[in-house]
Protein backbone atom coordinates (compact mmCIF):
# COMPACT_ATOMS: atom_id res chain seq x y z
CA UNK A 1 0.00 0.00 0.00
CA UNK A 2 0.83 3.75 -0.61
CA UNK A 3 0.46 6.11 1.75
CA UNK A 4 1.47 9.04 3.47
CA UNK A 5 0.50 11.08 6.92
CA UNK A 6 1.38 14.14 8.20
CA UNK A 7 1.86 14.73 12.04
CA UNK A 8 2.33 18.35 13.69
CA UNK A 9 2.82 18.31 17.23
CA UNK A 10 4.11 20.84 19.86
CA UNK A 11 7.07 20.06 21.27
CA UNK A 12 6.31 18.62 24.48
CA UNK A 13 8.10 15.46 26.07
CA UNK A 14 4.58 13.80 26.38
CA UNK A 15 4.56 13.93 22.52
CA UNK A 16 7.93 11.97 22.30
CA UNK A 17 5.40 8.25 22.97
CA UNK A 18 2.54 9.88 20.84
CA UNK A 19 4.37 10.49 17.92
CA UNK A 20 6.27 7.55 17.52
CA UNK A 21 2.58 5.61 17.93
CA UNK A 22 1.42 7.12 15.21
CA UNK A 23 4.48 6.51 13.21
CA UNK A 24 4.22 2.68 14.22
CA UNK A 25 0.83 2.49 13.54
CA UNK A 26 0.93 4.36 9.95
CA UNK A 27 3.99 1.71 9.39
CA UNK A 28 1.94 -1.27 10.28
CA UNK A 29 -1.22 -0.18 8.04
CA UNK A 30 1.11 -0.04 5.14
CA UNK A 31 3.79 -2.74 5.18
CA UNK A 32 4.22 -5.68 7.08
CA UNK A 33 6.93 -4.86 9.55
CA UNK A 34 8.26 -7.70 12.12
CA UNK A 35 8.28 -6.59 15.56
CA UNK A 36 11.53 -5.80 16.07
CA UNK A 37 11.39 -3.95 12.75
CA UNK A 38 8.36 -1.36 14.31
CA UNK A 39 10.44 -1.27 17.50
CA UNK A 40 13.63 -0.26 15.73
CA UNK A 41 10.84 2.24 13.97
CA UNK A 42 9.51 3.57 17.10
CA UNK A 43 13.23 4.17 18.94
CA UNK A 44 14.53 6.43 15.59
CA UNK A 45 11.55 8.44 15.74
CA UNK A 46 11.72 8.97 19.29
CA UNK A 47 15.00 10.08 19.17
CA UNK A 48 14.47 12.89 16.42
CA UNK A 49 11.96 14.09 18.48
CA UNK A 50 13.65 14.87 21.22
CA UNK A 51 16.25 16.11 19.69
CA UNK A 52 13.71 18.81 18.46
CA UNK A 53 12.31 19.06 21.82
CA UNK A 54 15.53 19.62 23.95
CA UNK A 55 17.99 20.42 21.18
CA UNK A 56 16.38 22.31 18.88
CA UNK A 57 13.77 24.30 21.18
CA UNK A 58 15.94 23.62 24.21
CA UNK A 59 13.42 22.59 26.36
CA UNK A 60 11.14 25.33 26.41
CA UNK A 61 7.51 24.63 27.03
CA UNK A 62 4.93 26.74 24.70
CA UNK A 63 7.88 26.74 22.11
CA UNK A 64 7.37 25.54 18.05
CA UNK A 65 6.33 22.87 16.47
CA UNK A 66 7.47 19.49 15.08
CA UNK A 67 6.33 17.83 11.71
CA UNK A 68 6.52 14.31 11.32
CA UNK A 69 5.72 13.13 7.82
CA UNK A 70 5.31 9.04 6.93
CA UNK A 71 5.78 8.35 3.44
CA UNK A 72 5.13 4.34 2.80
CA UNK A 73 5.54 2.16 -0.43
CA UNK A 74 4.98 -1.48 -1.06
CA UNK A 75 8.34 -1.81 0.15
CA UNK A 76 9.46 1.14 2.54
CA UNK A 77 9.02 3.84 4.90
CA UNK A 78 10.05 7.28 4.88
CA UNK A 79 9.96 9.19 7.95
CA UNK A 80 10.90 12.71 7.86
CA UNK A 81 10.92 14.99 11.42
CA UNK A 82 11.10 18.56 11.05
CA UNK A 83 11.49 21.25 13.45
CA UNK A 84 11.60 24.98 12.83
CA UNK A 85 14.51 25.55 16.06
CA UNK A 86 18.06 26.13 16.10
CA UNK A 87 19.33 24.16 13.80
CA UNK A 88 22.57 22.09 13.80
CA UNK A 89 26.06 24.25 12.75
CA UNK A 90 28.11 21.19 12.68
CA UNK A 91 26.18 18.00 11.05
CA UNK A 92 28.93 15.76 10.78
CA UNK A 93 30.32 16.65 14.41
CA UNK A 94 26.70 16.29 15.44
CA UNK A 95 26.53 12.70 14.21
CA UNK A 96 29.55 11.38 15.68
CA UNK A 97 28.77 8.59 18.41
CA UNK A 98 29.26 9.91 21.95
CA UNK A 99 29.08 13.52 20.43
CA UNK A 100 26.55 15.86 22.81
CA UNK A 101 26.28 19.65 23.30
CA UNK A 102 24.43 18.95 26.71
CA UNK A 103 26.77 16.22 28.58
CA UNK A 104 25.60 17.72 32.22
CA UNK A 105 21.86 17.05 31.28
CA UNK A 106 23.06 13.45 31.11
CA UNK A 107 22.41 13.25 27.22
CA UNK A 108 24.45 9.66 25.87
CA UNK A 109 25.21 11.42 22.52
CA UNK A 110 24.03 8.27 20.64
CA UNK A 111 20.81 10.08 18.99
CA UNK A 112 22.61 9.98 16.25
CA UNK A 113 24.16 6.65 16.29
CA UNK A 114 20.71 5.29 17.32
CA UNK A 115 19.06 6.56 14.18
CA UNK A 116 21.90 5.53 11.37
CA UNK A 117 21.69 2.04 12.91
CA UNK A 118 18.00 1.26 13.52
CA UNK A 119 17.11 2.65 9.73
CA UNK A 120 18.33 2.34 6.81
CA UNK A 121 19.35 5.52 5.21
CA UNK A 122 19.34 8.97 6.97
CA UNK A 123 19.59 12.74 5.86
CA UNK A 124 20.15 15.81 7.57
CA UNK A 125 19.82 19.35 6.60
CA UNK A 126 19.81 21.72 8.72
CA UNK A 127 20.44 25.65 8.76
CA UNK A 128 21.22 27.71 12.22
CA UNK A 129 18.04 29.62 13.41
CA UNK A 130 15.81 28.20 10.76
CA UNK A 131 15.64 24.46 11.76
CA UNK A 132 16.12 20.70 11.00
CA UNK A 133 15.00 17.83 8.99
CA UNK A 134 15.35 14.28 9.72
CA UNK A 135 14.84 12.15 6.75
CA UNK A 136 14.73 8.54 7.57
CA UNK A 137 14.00 5.40 5.48
CA UNK A 138 13.28 1.76 6.34
CA UNK A 139 13.34 -1.23 3.48
CA UNK A 140 10.90 -3.87 4.41
CA UNK A 141 12.53 -7.18 5.58
CA UNK A 142 16.08 -5.92 4.98
CA UNK A 143 18.00 -8.89 6.75
CA UNK A 144 20.59 -6.92 7.84
CA UNK A 145 24.04 -7.95 7.10
CA UNK A 146 27.22 -6.67 9.63
CA UNK B 1 6.65 4.28 32.97
CA UNK B 2 6.48 2.40 35.94
CA UNK B 3 9.08 1.37 38.50
CA UNK B 4 9.27 -0.35 41.89
CA UNK B 5 12.50 -0.62 43.92
CA UNK B 6 13.74 -3.57 46.79
CA UNK B 7 16.95 -4.15 48.57
CA UNK B 8 18.76 -7.41 48.09
CA UNK B 9 21.06 -6.85 50.90
CA UNK B 10 22.81 -4.19 49.67
CA UNK B 11 22.21 -4.31 46.14
CA UNK B 12 19.39 -1.87 44.82
CA UNK B 13 16.92 -3.73 42.71
CA UNK B 14 15.27 -1.85 40.14
CA UNK B 15 12.39 -3.16 38.32
CA UNK B 16 11.56 -0.87 35.48
CA UNK B 17 8.30 -1.59 32.64
CA UNK B 18 6.97 0.25 30.33
CA UNK B 19 8.98 2.90 27.95
CA UNK B 20 11.64 4.84 28.84
CA UNK B 21 12.84 7.83 27.12
CA UNK B 22 13.36 11.58 27.59
CA UNK B 23 9.55 11.85 29.15
CA UNK B 24 10.45 9.45 31.66
CA UNK B 25 13.43 9.42 32.48
CA UNK B 26 13.48 12.04 35.19
CA UNK B 27 11.44 9.95 37.20
CA UNK B 28 13.63 7.18 37.27
CA UNK B 29 16.78 9.38 37.89
CA UNK B 30 14.80 10.61 40.82
CA UNK B 31 13.89 7.77 42.47
CA UNK B 32 16.76 6.32 42.38
CA UNK B 33 19.16 8.84 43.27
CA UNK B 34 16.87 8.87 46.55
CA UNK B 35 17.65 5.63 47.17
CA UNK B 36 20.81 6.13 46.68
CA UNK B 37 21.10 9.16 49.42
CA UNK B 38 20.34 6.28 52.03
CA UNK B 39 23.56 5.28 51.66
CA UNK B 40 21.98 1.95 51.80
CA UNK B 41 23.09 0.49 48.00
CA UNK B 42 26.56 -0.57 47.13
CA UNK B 43 25.55 -1.90 43.75
CA UNK B 44 22.41 -1.58 41.49
CA UNK B 45 20.52 -4.22 39.56
CA UNK B 46 18.00 -3.66 37.12
CA UNK B 47 15.05 -5.80 36.42
CA UNK B 48 14.61 -5.26 32.35
CA UNK B 49 12.31 -7.75 32.18
CA UNK B 50 8.59 -5.47 31.81
CA UNK B 51 10.62 -2.79 30.08
CA UNK B 52 9.17 -2.68 26.40
CA UNK B 53 11.07 0.28 25.14
CA UNK B 54 14.06 2.65 25.75
CA UNK B 55 15.53 5.10 23.52
CA UNK B 56 18.91 6.95 23.79
CA UNK B 57 17.71 9.14 26.81
CA UNK B 58 17.33 6.07 28.79
CA UNK B 59 20.98 5.24 28.10
CA UNK B 60 21.85 8.39 29.39
CA UNK B 61 20.11 8.03 32.55
CA UNK B 62 21.30 4.73 33.15
CA UNK B 63 24.72 5.87 32.48
CA UNK B 64 24.41 8.78 34.80
CA UNK B 65 23.00 6.24 37.50
CA UNK B 66 26.26 4.17 36.38
CA UNK B 67 28.71 6.99 36.73
CA UNK B 68 27.87 7.84 40.78
CA UNK B 69 27.45 3.87 41.68
CA UNK B 70 30.68 3.28 39.72
CA UNK B 71 32.53 6.64 41.80
CA UNK B 72 31.80 4.79 45.15
CA UNK B 73 33.02 1.53 44.17
CA UNK B 74 29.95 -0.65 43.32
CA UNK B 75 29.16 -2.32 40.17
CA UNK B 76 26.15 -2.43 37.68
CA UNK B 77 23.88 -5.05 35.93
CA UNK B 78 20.64 -6.04 34.83
CA UNK B 79 18.71 -9.08 34.17
CA UNK B 80 16.35 -10.48 31.91
CA UNK B 81 16.69 -7.55 28.91
CA UNK B 82 13.58 -6.99 27.06
CA UNK B 83 14.10 -8.66 23.65
CA UNK B 84 12.76 -5.21 22.21
CA UNK B 85 16.09 -3.71 23.76
CA UNK B 86 18.74 -6.23 22.70
CA UNK B 87 19.55 -3.84 19.49
CA UNK B 88 19.91 -0.69 21.67
CA UNK B 89 22.07 -2.21 24.38
CA UNK B 90 24.39 -3.63 21.52
CA UNK B 91 24.43 -0.51 19.27
CA UNK B 92 24.98 1.67 22.52
CA UNK B 93 27.59 -0.69 24.00
CA UNK B 94 26.17 -0.84 27.35
CA UNK B 95 27.14 -4.57 27.88
CA UNK B 96 30.50 -3.15 28.54
CA UNK B 97 29.06 -1.17 31.93
CA UNK B 98 25.53 -2.58 32.71
CA UNK B 99 26.00 -6.11 31.34
CA UNK B 100 22.71 -7.91 31.31
CA UNK B 101 22.06 -11.55 32.55
CA UNK B 102 19.57 -14.03 32.06
CA UNK B 103 18.29 -14.38 35.72
CA UNK B 104 18.67 -12.29 39.08
CA UNK B 105 20.60 -14.83 40.76
CA UNK B 106 23.28 -14.65 37.36
CA UNK B 107 23.49 -11.03 38.16
CA UNK B 108 23.76 -10.86 42.20
CA UNK B 109 26.93 -13.24 41.95
CA UNK B 110 28.26 -11.05 39.09
CA UNK B 111 27.87 -8.12 41.45
CA UNK B 112 29.20 -10.19 44.54
CA UNK B 113 31.78 -11.57 42.92
CA UNK B 114 34.84 -9.76 44.07
CA UNK B 115 33.01 -8.25 47.64
CA UNK B 116 34.20 -11.84 49.07
CA UNK B 117 37.83 -11.07 48.52
CA UNK B 118 37.53 -8.25 50.86
CA UNK B 119 35.21 -10.07 53.45
CA UNK C 1 -3.10 18.28 30.32
CA UNK C 2 -3.41 20.90 27.70
CA UNK C 3 -2.23 19.93 24.34
CA UNK C 4 -3.23 19.91 20.19
CA UNK C 5 -2.17 17.95 17.78
CA UNK C 6 -3.04 18.17 13.82
CA UNK C 7 -2.81 15.43 11.48
CA UNK C 8 -3.02 15.52 7.76
CA UNK C 9 -4.04 12.44 5.57
CA UNK C 10 -5.37 11.80 2.17
CA UNK C 11 -8.80 10.98 1.53
CA UNK C 12 -8.31 6.82 1.82
CA UNK C 13 -10.62 4.94 3.26
CA UNK C 14 -7.69 2.48 5.40
CA UNK C 15 -7.37 6.05 7.20
CA UNK C 16 -10.61 5.99 8.91
CA UNK C 17 -9.52 3.65 11.10
CA UNK C 18 -6.10 5.10 11.09
CA UNK C 19 -7.74 8.44 12.59
CA UNK C 20 -10.20 7.60 15.54
CA UNK C 21 -6.95 5.71 16.68
CA UNK C 22 -4.96 9.14 16.42
CA UNK C 23 -7.65 10.83 17.99
CA UNK C 24 -8.74 8.29 20.68
CA UNK C 25 -4.66 7.94 21.69
CA UNK C 26 -4.26 11.96 21.61
CA UNK C 27 -7.83 12.47 23.86
CA UNK C 28 -6.40 9.27 25.98
CA UNK C 29 -2.68 11.39 26.83
CA UNK C 30 -5.21 14.21 27.15
CA UNK C 31 -7.95 13.35 29.62
CA UNK C 32 -8.85 10.44 31.87
CA UNK C 33 -11.56 9.22 29.47
CA UNK C 34 -13.92 6.10 30.47
CA UNK C 35 -13.94 2.81 27.18
CA UNK C 36 -17.16 4.05 26.35
CA UNK C 37 -16.32 8.01 26.37
CA UNK C 38 -13.22 7.11 24.14
CA UNK C 39 -15.60 4.61 21.70
CA UNK C 40 -18.03 7.18 20.99
CA UNK C 41 -15.24 9.88 20.75
CA UNK C 42 -13.73 7.41 17.48
CA UNK C 43 -16.85 6.54 15.84
CA UNK C 44 -18.00 9.72 15.68
CA UNK C 45 -14.20 10.94 14.17
CA UNK C 46 -14.96 7.41 12.38
CA UNK C 47 -18.40 9.21 11.00
CA UNK C 48 -17.03 12.82 9.71
CA UNK C 49 -14.10 11.13 8.28
CA UNK C 50 -16.18 8.82 6.15
CA UNK C 51 -18.09 11.40 5.29
CA UNK C 52 -15.13 13.82 3.97
CA UNK C 53 -13.92 10.72 1.50
CA UNK C 54 -17.51 9.55 0.78
CA UNK C 55 -19.40 12.73 0.23
CA UNK C 56 -16.70 15.24 0.14
CA UNK C 57 -14.94 13.38 -2.25
CA UNK C 58 -17.45 11.41 -4.18
CA UNK C 59 -15.12 8.11 -3.10
CA UNK C 60 -12.60 8.99 -5.97
CA UNK C 61 -8.71 7.60 -5.53
CA UNK C 62 -6.07 9.97 -5.26
CA UNK C 63 -8.25 13.08 -4.43
CA UNK C 64 -7.68 15.68 -1.84
CA UNK C 65 -6.41 15.87 1.86
CA UNK C 66 -8.22 15.60 5.66
CA UNK C 67 -7.20 17.58 8.22
CA UNK C 68 -7.79 16.32 11.90
CA UNK C 69 -7.06 18.78 14.72
CA UNK C 70 -7.50 17.89 18.30
CA UNK C 71 -7.52 20.11 20.89
CA UNK C 72 -7.56 19.53 24.63
CA UNK C 73 -8.24 21.26 28.14
CA UNK C 74 -8.32 19.10 31.03
CA UNK C 75 -12.09 18.74 30.72
CA UNK C 76 -13.02 19.08 27.16
CA UNK C 77 -11.51 17.25 23.66
CA UNK C 78 -12.36 19.34 20.79
CA UNK C 79 -12.17 17.63 17.14
CA UNK C 80 -12.66 19.13 14.34
CA UNK C 81 -12.29 17.54 10.61
CA UNK C 82 -11.76 19.46 7.62
CA UNK C 83 -12.13 18.46 3.90
CA UNK C 84 -11.69 20.71 0.87
CA UNK C 85 -14.09 18.87 -0.43
CA UNK C 86 -17.73 19.51 -2.64
CA UNK C 87 -19.31 21.13 0.22
CA UNK C 88 -22.97 20.69 2.00
CA UNK C 89 -25.56 23.34 0.07
CA UNK C 90 -28.24 22.48 3.24
CA UNK C 91 -26.86 21.96 6.42
CA UNK C 92 -30.24 22.13 8.04
CA UNK C 93 -31.16 19.26 5.55
CA UNK C 94 -28.28 17.02 5.49
CA UNK C 95 -27.90 17.16 10.26
CA UNK C 96 -31.49 15.80 9.67
CA UNK C 97 -31.70 11.57 11.01
CA UNK C 98 -31.63 9.47 8.20
CA UNK C 99 -31.41 11.93 5.52
CA UNK C 100 -28.76 10.86 3.27
CA UNK C 101 -27.59 11.58 -0.68
CA UNK C 102 -26.33 8.34 -1.42
CA UNK C 103 -29.10 5.70 -0.72
CA UNK C 104 -28.06 3.52 -3.00
CA UNK C 105 -24.78 3.12 -1.67
CA UNK C 106 -25.92 1.76 1.28
CA UNK C 107 -25.63 4.86 3.71
CA UNK C 108 -27.89 5.19 6.29
CA UNK C 109 -27.79 8.64 6.65
CA UNK C 110 -27.65 8.62 10.26
CA UNK C 111 -23.56 9.97 10.36
CA UNK C 112 -24.91 13.86 11.82
CA UNK C 113 -27.02 11.80 14.13
CA UNK C 114 -24.73 9.91 15.83
CA UNK C 115 -22.39 12.60 15.88
CA UNK C 116 -24.69 14.59 17.73
CA UNK C 117 -25.57 12.27 20.01
CA UNK C 118 -22.17 11.10 21.00
CA UNK C 119 -20.36 14.28 21.53
CA UNK C 120 -21.49 16.90 23.49
CA UNK C 121 -21.26 19.96 20.94
CA UNK C 122 -21.79 19.75 16.97
CA UNK C 123 -20.76 22.75 14.57
CA UNK C 124 -20.79 22.19 10.66
CA UNK C 125 -19.41 24.80 8.58
CA UNK C 126 -19.08 24.49 4.79
CA UNK C 127 -19.31 26.26 1.29
CA UNK C 128 -19.97 24.73 -1.80
CA UNK C 129 -16.84 23.58 -3.85
CA UNK C 130 -14.70 24.73 -0.82
CA UNK C 131 -15.17 22.63 1.77
CA UNK C 132 -16.23 21.22 5.00
CA UNK C 133 -15.56 21.84 8.80
CA UNK C 134 -16.82 19.72 11.32
CA UNK C 135 -16.20 20.74 15.03
CA UNK C 136 -16.82 18.43 17.64
CA UNK C 137 -16.46 18.81 21.59
CA UNK C 138 -16.82 16.41 24.60
CA UNK C 139 -16.83 17.17 28.08
CA UNK C 140 -14.99 14.74 30.43
CA UNK C 141 -17.40 12.80 32.86
CA UNK C 142 -20.38 14.93 32.00
CA UNK C 143 -23.14 12.41 32.99
CA UNK C 144 -25.66 12.25 29.89
CA UNK C 145 -28.84 12.83 31.34
CA UNK C 146 -32.04 12.51 28.56
CA UNK D 1 -11.88 -6.89 10.49
CA UNK D 2 -12.96 -10.62 10.71
CA UNK D 3 -16.29 -12.86 9.96
CA UNK D 4 -17.02 -16.22 9.81
CA UNK D 5 -20.33 -17.80 8.27
CA UNK D 6 -22.39 -21.15 9.86
CA UNK D 7 -25.57 -22.34 9.05
CA UNK D 8 -27.54 -23.65 11.76
CA UNK D 9 -30.93 -24.92 9.79
CA UNK D 10 -31.75 -22.35 7.98
CA UNK D 11 -30.75 -19.31 9.81
CA UNK D 12 -27.13 -17.83 7.98
CA UNK D 13 -25.30 -17.11 11.23
CA UNK D 14 -22.49 -14.72 10.75
CA UNK D 15 -19.79 -14.11 13.45
CA UNK D 16 -18.23 -10.37 13.30
CA UNK D 17 -15.17 -9.54 14.43
CA UNK D 18 -12.86 -6.67 14.57
CA UNK D 19 -14.25 -3.23 13.59
CA UNK D 20 -17.15 -2.46 10.88
CA UNK D 21 -16.79 0.43 9.34
CA UNK D 22 -16.78 2.43 5.62
CA UNK D 23 -13.77 0.47 4.54
CA UNK D 24 -14.66 -2.90 5.88
CA UNK D 25 -18.32 -3.02 4.65
CA UNK D 26 -17.57 -4.15 1.34
CA UNK D 27 -16.35 -7.54 2.53
CA UNK D 28 -18.73 -8.03 4.66
CA UNK D 29 -21.89 -7.12 2.00
CA UNK D 30 -20.07 -9.34 -0.13
CA UNK D 31 -19.96 -12.60 2.03
CA UNK D 32 -23.51 -12.33 3.34
CA UNK D 33 -24.92 -11.94 -0.62
CA UNK D 34 -22.86 -14.57 -1.33
CA UNK D 35 -24.77 -16.85 1.17
CA UNK D 36 -28.02 -15.29 0.40
CA UNK D 37 -27.39 -16.29 -3.26
CA UNK D 38 -27.57 -20.02 -2.01
CA UNK D 39 -30.87 -19.59 -1.09
CA UNK D 40 -30.41 -22.05 2.39
CA UNK D 41 -31.13 -18.86 4.24
CA UNK D 42 -34.33 -17.72 5.22
CA UNK D 43 -32.91 -15.74 8.48
CA UNK D 44 -30.02 -14.10 9.55
CA UNK D 45 -28.39 -14.53 13.04
CA UNK D 46 -25.65 -11.97 13.71
CA UNK D 47 -22.50 -12.92 16.48
CA UNK D 48 -21.65 -9.10 17.26
CA UNK D 49 -19.90 -10.12 21.01
CA UNK D 50 -16.21 -9.88 19.01
CA UNK D 51 -17.04 -6.90 17.03
CA UNK D 52 -15.80 -3.81 18.96
CA UNK D 53 -16.88 -0.84 16.62
CA UNK D 54 -19.38 -0.15 14.76
CA UNK D 55 -20.48 3.28 12.95
CA UNK D 56 -23.19 4.50 10.66
CA UNK D 57 -21.74 2.58 7.66
CA UNK D 58 -21.67 -0.40 9.68
CA UNK D 59 -25.55 0.37 10.19
CA UNK D 60 -26.39 0.86 6.87
CA UNK D 61 -24.80 -2.18 5.26
CA UNK D 62 -26.76 -4.22 8.28
CA UNK D 63 -29.64 -2.44 7.11
CA UNK D 64 -29.03 -3.53 3.69
CA UNK D 65 -28.94 -7.10 4.24
CA UNK D 66 -31.91 -6.89 6.31
CA UNK D 67 -33.92 -5.19 3.72
CA UNK D 68 -33.37 -8.37 1.44
CA UNK D 69 -34.14 -10.97 3.92
CA UNK D 70 -37.43 -8.78 5.14
CA UNK D 71 -37.91 -9.36 1.05
CA UNK D 72 -38.18 -12.63 1.03
CA UNK D 73 -39.81 -13.47 4.24
CA UNK D 74 -36.87 -14.51 6.90
CA UNK D 75 -36.21 -11.87 9.86
CA UNK D 76 -32.92 -11.09 11.04
CA UNK D 77 -31.54 -10.56 15.01
CA UNK D 78 -28.58 -10.70 16.96
CA UNK D 79 -26.93 -11.77 20.26
CA UNK D 80 -24.27 -11.50 22.45
CA UNK D 81 -23.85 -7.24 21.61
CA UNK D 82 -20.49 -5.90 22.65
CA UNK D 83 -20.79 -2.90 25.06
CA UNK D 84 -19.01 -1.05 22.53
CA UNK D 85 -22.24 -1.21 20.13
CA UNK D 86 -24.93 -0.92 22.68
CA UNK D 87 -24.93 3.27 22.40
CA UNK D 88 -25.08 2.81 18.51
CA UNK D 89 -27.89 0.69 18.28
CA UNK D 90 -29.86 2.92 21.26
CA UNK D 91 -29.40 5.54 18.86
CA UNK D 92 -30.00 3.91 15.19
CA UNK D 93 -32.95 2.18 16.87
CA UNK D 94 -31.75 -0.45 15.50
CA UNK D 95 -33.33 -3.12 18.08
CA UNK D 96 -37.14 -2.14 16.33
CA UNK D 97 -35.79 -4.38 12.86
CA UNK D 98 -32.20 -6.40 14.46
CA UNK D 99 -33.11 -7.21 18.02
CA UNK D 100 -30.35 -8.06 19.97
CA UNK D 101 -30.50 -11.57 22.53
CA UNK D 102 -28.42 -12.10 25.36
CA UNK D 103 -27.42 -15.37 23.65
CA UNK D 104 -27.61 -17.36 20.25
CA UNK D 105 -30.49 -19.97 21.71
CA UNK D 106 -32.85 -16.98 22.66
CA UNK D 107 -31.80 -14.97 19.46
CA UNK D 108 -32.95 -18.62 17.43
CA UNK D 109 -36.21 -19.21 19.36
CA UNK D 110 -37.65 -15.63 18.71
CA UNK D 111 -36.24 -16.25 14.76
CA UNK D 112 -38.58 -19.35 14.63
CA UNK D 113 -41.15 -18.45 16.83
CA UNK D 114 -43.60 -17.91 13.54
CA UNK D 115 -42.41 -20.70 11.47
CA UNK D 116 -44.03 -23.18 13.62
CA UNK D 117 -47.28 -22.22 12.76
CA UNK D 118 -46.87 -22.56 8.84
CA UNK D 119 -45.62 -25.97 9.66
N1 LIG E 1 16.98 18.94 16.02
C1 LIG E 1 18.15 19.46 16.46
N2 LIG E 1 18.31 20.80 16.56
C2 LIG E 1 19.47 21.32 16.99
N3 LIG E 1 20.54 20.58 17.36
C3 LIG E 1 20.45 19.24 17.29
C4 LIG E 1 19.25 18.61 16.84
N4 LIG E 1 19.44 17.27 16.87
C5 LIG E 1 20.69 17.07 17.30
N5 LIG E 1 21.32 18.26 17.56
C6 LIG E 1 22.72 18.42 18.01
O1 LIG E 1 23.44 17.22 17.75
C7 LIG E 1 24.02 16.71 18.94
C8 LIG E 1 24.07 15.19 18.87
O2 LIG E 1 22.75 14.65 18.87
P1 LIG E 1 22.49 13.17 19.38
O3 LIG E 1 23.43 12.25 18.67
O4 LIG E 1 21.05 12.88 19.25
O5 LIG E 1 22.92 13.17 20.91
P2 LIG E 1 22.21 13.84 22.19
O6 LIG E 1 20.77 14.10 21.87
O7 LIG E 1 22.34 12.80 23.25
O8 LIG E 1 22.95 15.10 22.49
C9 LIG E 1 23.16 17.27 20.05
O9 LIG E 1 23.84 17.31 21.29
C10 LIG E 1 22.82 18.66 19.52
O10 LIG E 1 23.85 19.57 19.74
N1 LIG F 1 -17.99 16.28 4.37
C1 LIG F 1 -19.10 16.34 3.59
N2 LIG F 1 -19.02 16.90 2.35
C2 LIG F 1 -20.12 16.97 1.58
N3 LIG F 1 -21.34 16.52 1.92
C3 LIG F 1 -21.48 15.94 3.14
C4 LIG F 1 -20.37 15.82 4.03
N4 LIG F 1 -20.82 15.23 5.16
C5 LIG F 1 -22.13 14.99 4.98
N5 LIG F 1 -22.55 15.41 3.78
C6 LIG F 1 -23.93 15.35 3.25
O1 LIG F 1 -24.80 15.18 4.36
C7 LIG F 1 -25.60 13.99 4.18
C8 LIG F 1 -25.92 13.37 5.51
O2 LIG F 1 -24.74 12.89 6.11
P1 LIG F 1 -24.82 11.72 7.20
O3 LIG F 1 -25.81 12.10 8.26
O4 LIG F 1 -23.43 11.46 7.69
O5 LIG F 1 -25.39 10.46 6.43
P2 LIG F 1 -24.71 9.53 5.31
O6 LIG F 1 -23.22 9.67 5.38
O7 LIG F 1 -25.15 8.16 5.69
O8 LIG F 1 -25.25 9.97 3.99
C9 LIG F 1 -24.79 13.13 3.25
O9 LIG F 1 -25.59 12.20 2.55
C10 LIG F 1 -24.15 14.17 2.32
O10 LIG F 1 -25.03 14.58 1.30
Amino acid sequence: MNGWVELRIPALSQNESFARMVVAFFALQAGDWSVAELNEIKTAVSEAVTNAIIHAYEDNLDTGDIVVQGQATPGTLEVTITDFGRGIADIVRAREPLFTTKAHEERSGLGFTVMENFMDELTVTSSPRQGTSIRMVKYLNLTTVQ
Amino acid sequence: MGFSTRYRGNILVVSLSGELDHHTADELRQTVEKELDKDIARHILLDLSQLVFMDSSGVGVLLGRYRRILAQGGKMAAYSLHPHLEHLYEVAALSKVIPAFASENLAVNELKKDEGLRR
